[in-house]
This record gives C-alpha cells, structure tokens and sequence, in this order.
C-alpha cells in the first residue's frame, strides 16, 4: 500500500513517539500531582500534542521555540531530556534548570528551547531575538512563539508581530486557541472572529488548522518554516485545539459545557485520530504503535522513578546562578 | 460574638461590603468571575484562589472580567478612576506588572502633581504578592520597594485578616492610587474579623507584640516570622518588640522610632529581596533620625539577591525563617 | 447661497478660530522656542489642527479624550483655556497644571481633556476607562484616544482596541498618521498598509480620511462619534495628515525630502483648504475669518504677555499635589 | 597626549570601538540611525540628541532601528542576546521602562537562575535619566533603586566621559544583562578620554576626592554636586571625601567602608526619590557592618517624595543642589 502521507514511516513512528510521550507524561503528572507529590502550579499540554509535534517535526536545535506557561508538550517535542524535566518538575537538583525553574521555567537552550514562560505573551519579543539572530549570524534557523488565545491579547505579542513583519524575521506565531484562557472564553476575550484578520493587520499572511490533526498542522507547519527559512518573513498560524484537562491542576471545570471533557476525550483526541488514520491507511499497525506505547510508558516510569529518587539542591545552589560573574 | 475568618474570605468581605455602599467601586480582572462566553456555569472561578467567589451573582454589574492585556485593563481602571468610578483592579500576581507598570507609576501615580493638584485617581490594584507556593520565580515576588519608591503610590501590605479586612475598606475610599499586597501564604490564615465595615487608617503601625530589648519592623508574611522568633527568643531572656507595619508607603516611623528609642536595638525584617529594599529604608531612617538611641548595629533579615528558586528545597532557605531572624536579633544583643 | 457644509455658519466660525488658535499658538510657540525663552521639549501640532479640530467639534464638556505629546491643538480643541496653556508651558504658577506639568502634561479634566501624555500609547487604556466610566454611569459620554502612527505599534495600544471591541465601549482611537514617528517613517515602522486592516483584526470597523480637510474629518467623526453614544461601539479613525515643523523643537529634519515642508505648506494646509471652501462656496468670507485672525493674534499675544509677567511657582508647590491625602 | 571628550561622544567612541571589534555587537533603538523609510538623508538623527550619530556609515549592519514598540524591540534583544548577538538596545529615555519593564526584570534578569546557570545574557540596555532638562515628570527620573533591587541585573550610572567610555565597553563584554543609565544633564560635560578602548571593572568605586572628615557617596550627576559642596566646605576647614559608586549593581561597599572607617561620618547623595533608594541602601549597610565607626547619624540627600516638576523653578529646587549636600555634612560635624 502506498504512504498518502507526508512523512515516511521512520518520521510517523518518531511523531507518534513524541506526542505519546507527551500524553503519558501529562497523564502522569496529573495522576501524581494529585497525590500531592508535586509542588507548584502545573499546566497539562495533553490533547493539545498534535499542535506541538506537527510544528517540531520540522525543526533542528538551532530553530528556537519559545514557550507558554503550559510547556511541557513543547519541550518534549523538541527534544528536551525527558528525565531531567521530570526532575525539574520534582524540584531535584538532577532537572532541567537544577530544580530552580520547575514546571513554568523548563528550558534547554542547546535544544533550542527558550523556556517556558510564567509570563503570558512573554515569548514572543523573544523570538524575534533569535530570528533577528538567525538573520544577522547567517544561517536558516527560525523562531516560533507558543502563545494561547488568551495571550493573544498581550500588548507584547501585539508588537512583536508587526515588528517581525516590518524586519522581515523568520519569526512565527503558534496561536495555540483552545478555546479558553483559564475559565474564560476565547469568544469573550478575543474581539476578532479570525486570526487570520489580526495577521493581516501586522501584514503577515495567517493560517488556521485543525490542531488535533497531526497531518494538518505538519502540513501547514511545513509551509510557513520553509517560508521563513527561506527569506519569506513570519506567519500567524492558528492551530485550534482542546485541553483535556483543567486550566491548572486543581480546576474544578465548572465553565465547560456538561459532557464536554468527556466529548472531547471521545472524538477530538488527536492521539486517537492519528492512529486511525496511520493504520486505516495501512502505513503502521497497531503493534508498531502498540510498541511506542510500552516503551513510552516505561520511559515515564523511569522519570517519575529517578526523580523521585534524585537528590535535592543543596543549600550553597540557593545563589549561584544570579550573574554568570559578579 | 467573635467570629473568625481567613485572610481571603476578609478580602472577599471587604469587596462585598464596599460594593454595596458604593456603586461606583467596580472590580476588574482575570477570570474574577470566571467562565465568560463560556457555555458552563456562571461565577466558575471567582478569581484564580477563589477570593472573589460569590461576589458577581451579588454585584453583577460591578464584577467584570478581562482578557489577558494588563496594560489595557489596569490602565482603564485608573481612567475610570479619573472620572466618577472607583476601580479595583486585580493584578492576579503582583509580577505581572511589568507588563503594566507605566500606567500605573507613570499615569496613575503622576496624574495629581502634573496636573497640578487638578485629579485624583481613587483605583486599588490589588495582587497576590510573596513566595512560599512553590510557584518559582515569575509568581512568587514581593516587589514591595519597587512600589514603595514611586511617589504617588500607596503601598498596603498587611499580615492577618483582620488588618486586611480594614486596610482595603480604606483603599478603596481612598482617594489615591493604592497596590494592595496580599501574600498569597496566608491566605488561610484567620483571626477573629468583625462582621460590620470598618476602615484601618494609612501610616499606622501596629504593635503585633510588646518587647523591650530589640525592635524588629517587619509586614506581611514575616510578621508571623518574626513572632515566631520573639516566641523562641523569649526562652533565651530576650524580649523582642515586633512592628506591623501594614503600610509601607506611608509608613508609620514615628512608633518605629519612638519602639527604638525604648529597645536601642533593631532588626528589619523583608521578604524582598535585600538592594534598595524595605529593610535598607527602615533602617537608614532610623539611622539618620534615632542614631543616638541605637546601641548595636542595625541588622537586616532579607531574601538573598536571587530570585525566587522552585525547588521547595531552596525556596524554604529563601525565605527569611523565624531562625534567622533569631540569629539576627541575638546578634544585636551582642550573643 | 445655501450651505453646502455639515455646520451653520456659527458652527464654520468656531471651527476656523479653534484651528487658527491653535496654528497661532504653536507658531508663536516656534518662535519663542528659537529665541530661547521656553524650556523644555515642545512638539507642535501645526499643520494637523484639521484633525483636532474636527472631531472635538462634536464632543462636549462630559466626552473625555487623551492626547499625546503632541498635545497642545487637542487642548486648544476641547477647549482648555489657552492663557493657562501659554502659563504651563512657560513654567508659571498661573499654568493649566500650576507649572508642575509643562507642555507635555497639559490637562483640564473639567473640559474632558485627560492629559497630553509623555509617553506613547498610554492614553488608549486610560480612555477605554472613561467610555467604561460612561456606560457604568449611564451617560452617553464618549472616550476619545489620540496617537501617532508610531504610536499605533504600542502594545498597549492594541491591547485597548481589543478590550474596547469585545466591552463594546464607547472608544475611539483617532490615529493621527503624520508619516513620520521622529525621524522614521510610517511606511518603515507599521508593517500594514492599511490602518483599516489592523481594525478589521480586533473586530472594530476602521475609516481612513483626508486628515488636512475639516470636512472629511467632520463627517468622518461625527458617524463614529454618534455610533459610539448609541452603543455600537468603537471605531478606529486614521487621520492622514502633515507636520509643519520637525519633531520637536530643535530638529533638523533632514529626513525630509527636499521642498517636503514648503510643499506642506503651499499645498496642504488645512486652514488654506478650509478658507478656500467656505469662501468659494459663499457662505463666510475673508473679512470674517480676518476678523478671527485678528482676535486670535491678540489672544496669543496676551497669553504670552501674561505667561511672561504671572508668577513663578513657590518652593513650597514643589512637594505638595503628591497625594490627595498622605 | 591627552584628548577631551564629552560624555556623549565617549558614548559614541565605546559603541563605534566595540563594533568594530566585534561584530556580533548590534544597536537597536528608536531613531539611533534616522529616517528609516523616508525620502531625505541617511543618518539623519542618530538617536534623539545625536549620540550614535555618525554609527550607521560605519557599521550600517550593527545599528537597526525599531518601531515605537519597546517591549518587542528590547525583549528582541535579549532574545538575541541568548542566540549569540551581543546587542545593546537603547530605551531612549529611562522612564520608558514601564513599557517594557517584564522582559527586563522576568525575563533577561532570571534567565540563568531559572534554567539553572545553562544561560547567559548579555545585553546592554541604554538609557537617559536624571532630571535637569526641563522635560518633566516622565522624561527626567532616576529610577536606579528598582533596577538595583532586581537580582540578576547590573546597573551603572556614571559621572565622567573617562568612566562612560570604560564602563560602556565593560557593559557590552559582560556576559550578563546591564541597564547602563547615562545622565542627560552630564552629556556635554567633558574630560580627558584615550583613544584606545579600556574596560573598566564593574563593582569597584572611585574615589572623585579624598578628604578625612566625612565621606560622600554618591553617583551620576550627584557628584559634581558633591564635588562643588566639598570645594565650598574646604573653605570652612571641611575636608570632604567624594565617593564615586560607577556600578550600582554590584556595589563597592568595600571602598565606602573603608572610608567611613576613615572618617567615620557618612553622607548619601542619591538623586533617585528617598523611599528605598541607593542613599537607604548605603546607609543601611554601613549602619549594618560599620556601625563601629560612626562618629554621628548617616545623613541622605536625595530628591523628595514627588514626580519631577516642570517648571525650572521647581525643578531646581527638586535636585539636591551643592547647598543641600553642603548642609547635610556639616550637620554629621555636628555643625
Ligand atoms: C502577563 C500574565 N497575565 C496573566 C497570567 C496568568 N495566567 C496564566 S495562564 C493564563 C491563561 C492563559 O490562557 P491562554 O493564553 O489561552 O493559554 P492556555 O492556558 O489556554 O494554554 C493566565 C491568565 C500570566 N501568567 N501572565
Ligand atoms: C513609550 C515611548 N516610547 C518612545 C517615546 C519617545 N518619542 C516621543 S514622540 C516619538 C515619536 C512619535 O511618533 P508618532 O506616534 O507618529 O507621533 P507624532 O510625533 O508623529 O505626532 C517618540 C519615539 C515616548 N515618548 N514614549
Ligand atoms: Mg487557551
Ligand atoms: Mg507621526
């Protein structure tokens, strides 16, 4: 049977792999979070993994991302050490960032991961740095800002929008529209009906896609970095999604219709749709997948284990760090 | 009857009560009310800890939520401000301001001395301030002498119900811009908090414990701190004055002054961090104006120059202990 | 012969003599400036009064509007006194602000007039409060915002159009597009070619109009301003228009083409364009609006003789209006 | 031979240095090269008063100029500052910062503490500040205590065209992020400049003076003023030393010790507004760990608790003058 997709089977195995890790790493910090084993405020990526994994399928280390408050996904997504962010998130010397950043702080600039960010848009001005850089040292390396529907109404993301387009950056911007800011509703909080308009009054062109299909977003993904890669300038791509669960962990959801997690669970999970689709086609069997899952699984069993087993800070870690000399 | 509250059910008192007497307070913010356009229930989230909760089903024409642009938001409670209303406007986390400081040091603060006395500008910004919630470094700030430089602000920052419940009632009357620090780490703390409104007056300390060897000013969440430590100390022989501050600009340095001229020794006591602080302000002061009464060193108990750390490993140390302060005050002791 | 104009001929008079005041004031301005006698940065508004002028024309005591830098014709037009003006910029206790503000902090929230403002953009937030102000008190004031086309980047200012579309408010964001943001050119600085676009993406209706020419300007404001005060919301109005002088005072505009600013002047002056209509088409003539000019010279050269001879502030103003009460 | 320069063009001189050495060294601002997009000259301001005039014909790759959008514009170059550009972005003037502020203080300040030192950013951001331009409330601050109270920034305020030179060349080789604030009022003032590029050391004072009965420290325009106060109380037998901070963040606290040791009374001039201030910061920390040495009270000299008035009448009166430094130390001599 012929491959009607845009990846060969390596690349559909890898980006099966990527959002599946992405699903039971969340599905496990949910489960632990509320067991009261992890401290601090956590926001899950799950359902939203499609958006994250289409977009990086297509990027290399010096590509930099910029990312949100809910930045798991696109960590994993883009290759960050999936045990040191289950450190990090642990609070364990072994982390990320040492056990200073946690959930909201995870970074890997060597990745090409600029953060995720506690502060709503913050990533955008950001981004336009490391395209200016990418302009300015010569090679094709793009940068793309993460921002919510909710964020999409910082005075921040507003500016590096039109800055971008006026520099002609290899900037893009990921709307990551699920629909709600915590409780409140995209319909309430954003004035237009389509980003697709906001693009067009910074001069950019604007894409919207169906984020819990994989094959959407990788397509329209594909089109808009070799674009900005190319000298073409930034693009606003919208990817519209669903969140699984609540804002943060400890919401109680009361603003969702009735039924609604439970709809979306059902038909909307870009998982599931992946995998229908990939063996309906007959490109991958379920025991291809069915493998990903195992090792995924184990892969998270082993992260919450060492975690839990890593060592802590100690006390001198408290003011190190501040200034590289001071 | 007594009656007891937490810290955020005063909070939510104090707005109720206020809302009701005057219809011109409105309250500002993210998620305030919660579920907006959205197809579940009303009043969903009251506000991210749920500290307004309850409050839009009573005032539903003064409770209005936001989009995620506090620059436009908090720029618009202090313009409504300057023409009849009298905005609270919720910050969520007080280090959110960055994205939203001009209006407030620039415009609010400045509109009465450059319009030459011809404004005033009734708006509360209200925000979660401190660490201690595991929240790292973008969520756990207090920030307080960022504000307390700005001529033109007020800076409320209060540590126990009760205090609260009044110190906002005053905000709101207030005819000046005020930020209004609630450290998010005693939230549930509770005290005995009087049903009926009452207004707590800007610039008075309270004395949150009597001593007469060592004077430690302190606000917020290191008042319990440092009662903790004068608990301690009073083991050791020592007998530790400890003042509330609750309002750093204006603050009350006459009962600091007049504390230190009795004890002869001080300790300030901040949570922020220790440059151009709260600490370094209380303390020059006295050095300038009470130096003669002093008879050891003043010492500071602050965060270190670092920004908040995750790891609840790190961040217990960050946060100046009743340990440290102990340390502190024997040290002024001379022990 | 009838009128073929928006306004009677009382209504035609006033609005010559707020442009003249205004073109008088800052040309007299220019002049003291150069000879040294004004301290301080002073941006005039010459050239541009048609805007102003044209839509404060609709606008009483109760609509409140804030102004920029460039704020001096925007006072004039909403009638703040301009004795008081001269004072304030000429540092005296008799000024607008008692002295303390200067040319770039004129206000008088008497008239509705919130503030020239020193920095950029911030007037849009504050006037999206006094629409809200309006709606919560029941009145059918509107809240006006004035800003530059280099202005019009300014995240807070996108921000506000956003919150003012999706509150409904009583908002209008005036964009005074003068070319020019200092030295920088529009078409470098603002990434979309159409200000009407940037509207269309925060879901508010968008008009362009010959900011030079009172009437279009007139007609322009005067549907936005009735749409607002009947409760359909908020406009963004763009005033294409021209600066006189450089910057500010002291610049040397070598930015310009060569013959721009005579051409300007020769060609594009609103009150040339505005005598040249009414006269031709009958309804006022020379003599009157002569009339006019004679009384505004007299006005400007009273206020500076009263500006120069009124007292000077006292050490004591120096630390009082910090706060109401302290 | 020596060489004068003023301080604005040993601005120019450190930038053009730089970029020349360097060419992953870029400047960003509104208007530092001019006329960006319109039909007249090239270069045609070279920032609001000139001082990068004459970079673009240079470096026409290194200087970019931006849209009035300072937090995309400053949060660029701190993005590019982590992605190998070392870049300086000029804020035009301080008072700006409440625009911008968050990518500032959460971002660029707390990136190598959050992600646990795997970060470095180095980037200069310039700015105006002081009063004495006529240019009022929000055109003249200092507002150097928020920028020093924030771990992770490093802040520098210098007084001469030599220490400009040095200190900017420093700020674009450090590997951190800098706010280097250059007084408009002190632009013109000149002094001998070499020609080479020199780098002088953060955190390490100057001594403008020495004298043996009291020590001033200060920074920024503040010490001419001192400077001028010293000459008047020579004449009156006064012997007066003049500490010249340069860094803000970090502090010479050594130097200031070391002095007071010496001379055992203390004066902080601070043109920054008195609430948690540079002169509370000094004072404070002396009375902490010099409080031995003290002869009499710490007196600060500092602006008053209000916006910066217009009128040069006020304006006048609002900076501490050469009198009012010159009375604060003959009260520490008991005078
Ligand atoms: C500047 C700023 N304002 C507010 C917040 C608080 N906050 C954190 S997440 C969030 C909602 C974000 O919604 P959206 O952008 O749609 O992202 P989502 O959570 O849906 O992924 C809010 C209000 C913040 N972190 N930063
Ligand atoms: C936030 C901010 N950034 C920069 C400035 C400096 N500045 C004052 S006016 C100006 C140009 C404004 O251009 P525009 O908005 O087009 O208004 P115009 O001067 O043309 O009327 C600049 C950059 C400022 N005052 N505030
Ligand atoms: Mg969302
Ligand atoms: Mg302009």
């Amino acid at each position: 049977m012929s491959n009607p997709f845009p990846l060969e089977k390596d690349g559909l195995l890898e980006a099966y792999r990527r959002m599946k890790t992405i699903r039971e790493f969340e599905e496990r910090l949910h489960v632990d979070f509320g067991r009261g084993d992890i401290p601090g405020f956590v926001h899950l990526y799950a359902g939203e993994e499609a958006a994250g994994v289409g977009i990086m399928m297509h990027l290399q280390d010096h590509d930099r991302i910029a990312s949100t408050h809910r930045g798991h996904g696109h960590c994993i997504a883009k290759g960050v050490d999936v045990k040191g962010m289950m450190a990090e998130i642990y609070g364990k010397a072994t982390g990320s960032c040492a056990g200073k950043g946690g959930s909201m702080h995870i970074a890997d600039l060597s990745k090409g991961m600029m953060g995720a960010n506690g502060i709503l848009g913050a990533g955008a001005p950001l981004v336009c740095g490391a395209a200016l850089a990418a302009q300015k040292l010569g090679h094709d390396g793009v940068g793309i800002t993460f921002f919510g529907d909710g964020a999409s109404n910082q005075g921040t993301v507003l500016e590096s929008m039109n800055l971008a387009a006026i520099w002609n950056l290899p900037a893009i911007f990921v709307v990551e529209n699920n629909g709600y800011a915590e409780s409140t509703s995209v319909d309430y909080a954003v004035a237009s009906d389509s980003y697709v308009d906001r693009a067009t009054g910074f001069g950019m062109p604007g894409i919207t896609v169906d984020g819990t299909d994989f094959f959407a977003v990788y397509e329209a993904a594909g089109e808009v970095v070799k674009r900005a890669r190319e000298g073409g300038g930034p693009t606003l791509l919208e990817c519209k999604m669903i969140r699984f669960f609540g804002h943060f962990e400890g919401d109680a959801q009361t603003y969702r219709a009735p039924g609604e997690n439970e709809d979306n669970r059902k038909n909307r999970d870009c998982l599931k749709i992946f995998r229908a689709k990939v063996t309906e086609a007959g490109v991958l069997n379920d025991a291809e997948l069915d493998a990903i899952d195992a090792e995924v699984m184990t892969l998270i069993e082993d992260a919450v284990a060492e975690a839990k087993a890593a060592p802590l800070p100690t006390p001198a870690d408290l003011t190190t760090d501040v200034y590289v000399s001071y | 009857m007594a009656r007891t509250l937490s810290m955020k059910d005063a909070i939510n008192e104090a707005l109720d009560q206020e809302m009701t007497r005057d219809p011109t307070v409105i309250m500002m913010g993210e998620d305030i009310v919660g579920g907006a356009g959205a197809a579940g229930e009303d009043d969903a989230w009251g506000g991210v800890l749920g500290v307004s909760k309850g409050l839009y089903h009573k005032h539903p024409k003064q409770m209005i939520d936001t989009p995620l642009s506090e620059s436009a938001y908090v720029g618009a409670a202090i313009g409504a401000a300057t023409c009849g209303l009298r905005p609270v406007a919720e910050l969520m986390f007080i280090d959110f301001m960055g994205v939203c400081l001009d209006q407030i040091y620039n415009q609010a603060a400045k509109f009465r001395y450059m319009f030459g006395g011809k404004a005033e500008t009734p708006v509360v910004i209200r925000a979660m301030c401190g660490a201690g919630f595991r929240a790292a470094a973008q969520h756990s700030q207090m920030l307080t002498p960022i504000f307390t430089h700005i001529p033109g602000l007020k800076v409320v920052c209060p540590s126990n119900a009760y205090d609260t419940k009044g110190l906002l009632i005053q905000a709101i009357r207030d005819n000046d811009p005020v930020i209004f620090l609630e450290h998010k780490n005693l939230y549930a703390s509770e005290c005995d908090v009087p049903e009926e409104p009452y207004a707590i007056p800007f610039g008075e300390a309270s004395i949150a414990r009597e001593g007469s060897d060592v004077t430690i000013v302190t606000y917020g969440l290191m008042v319990p701190n440092s009662l903790a430590a004068a608990e301690t100390l009073k083991k050791e022989g020592i007998d530790v004055e400890v003042i509330d501050l609750r309002t750093l600009s204006p603050i009350d340095m006459d009962t600091v002054i007049e504390s230190v001229e009795n004890t002869g020794r001080l300790v300030c006591v901040d949570e922020a961090n220790p440059r151009c602080s709260i600490a370094t302000d209380i303390s020059a002061n006295v050095a300038q104006d009470a130096f003669g009464a002093l008879k050891a060193p003043i010492e500071m108990v602050t965060a270190p120059h670092s920004p908040v750390p995750f790891s609840p490993a790190l961040e217990d140390l960050y946060i100046p202990s009743p340990d440290r302060i102990a340390a502190a005050v024997r040290k002024t002791m001379g022990a």
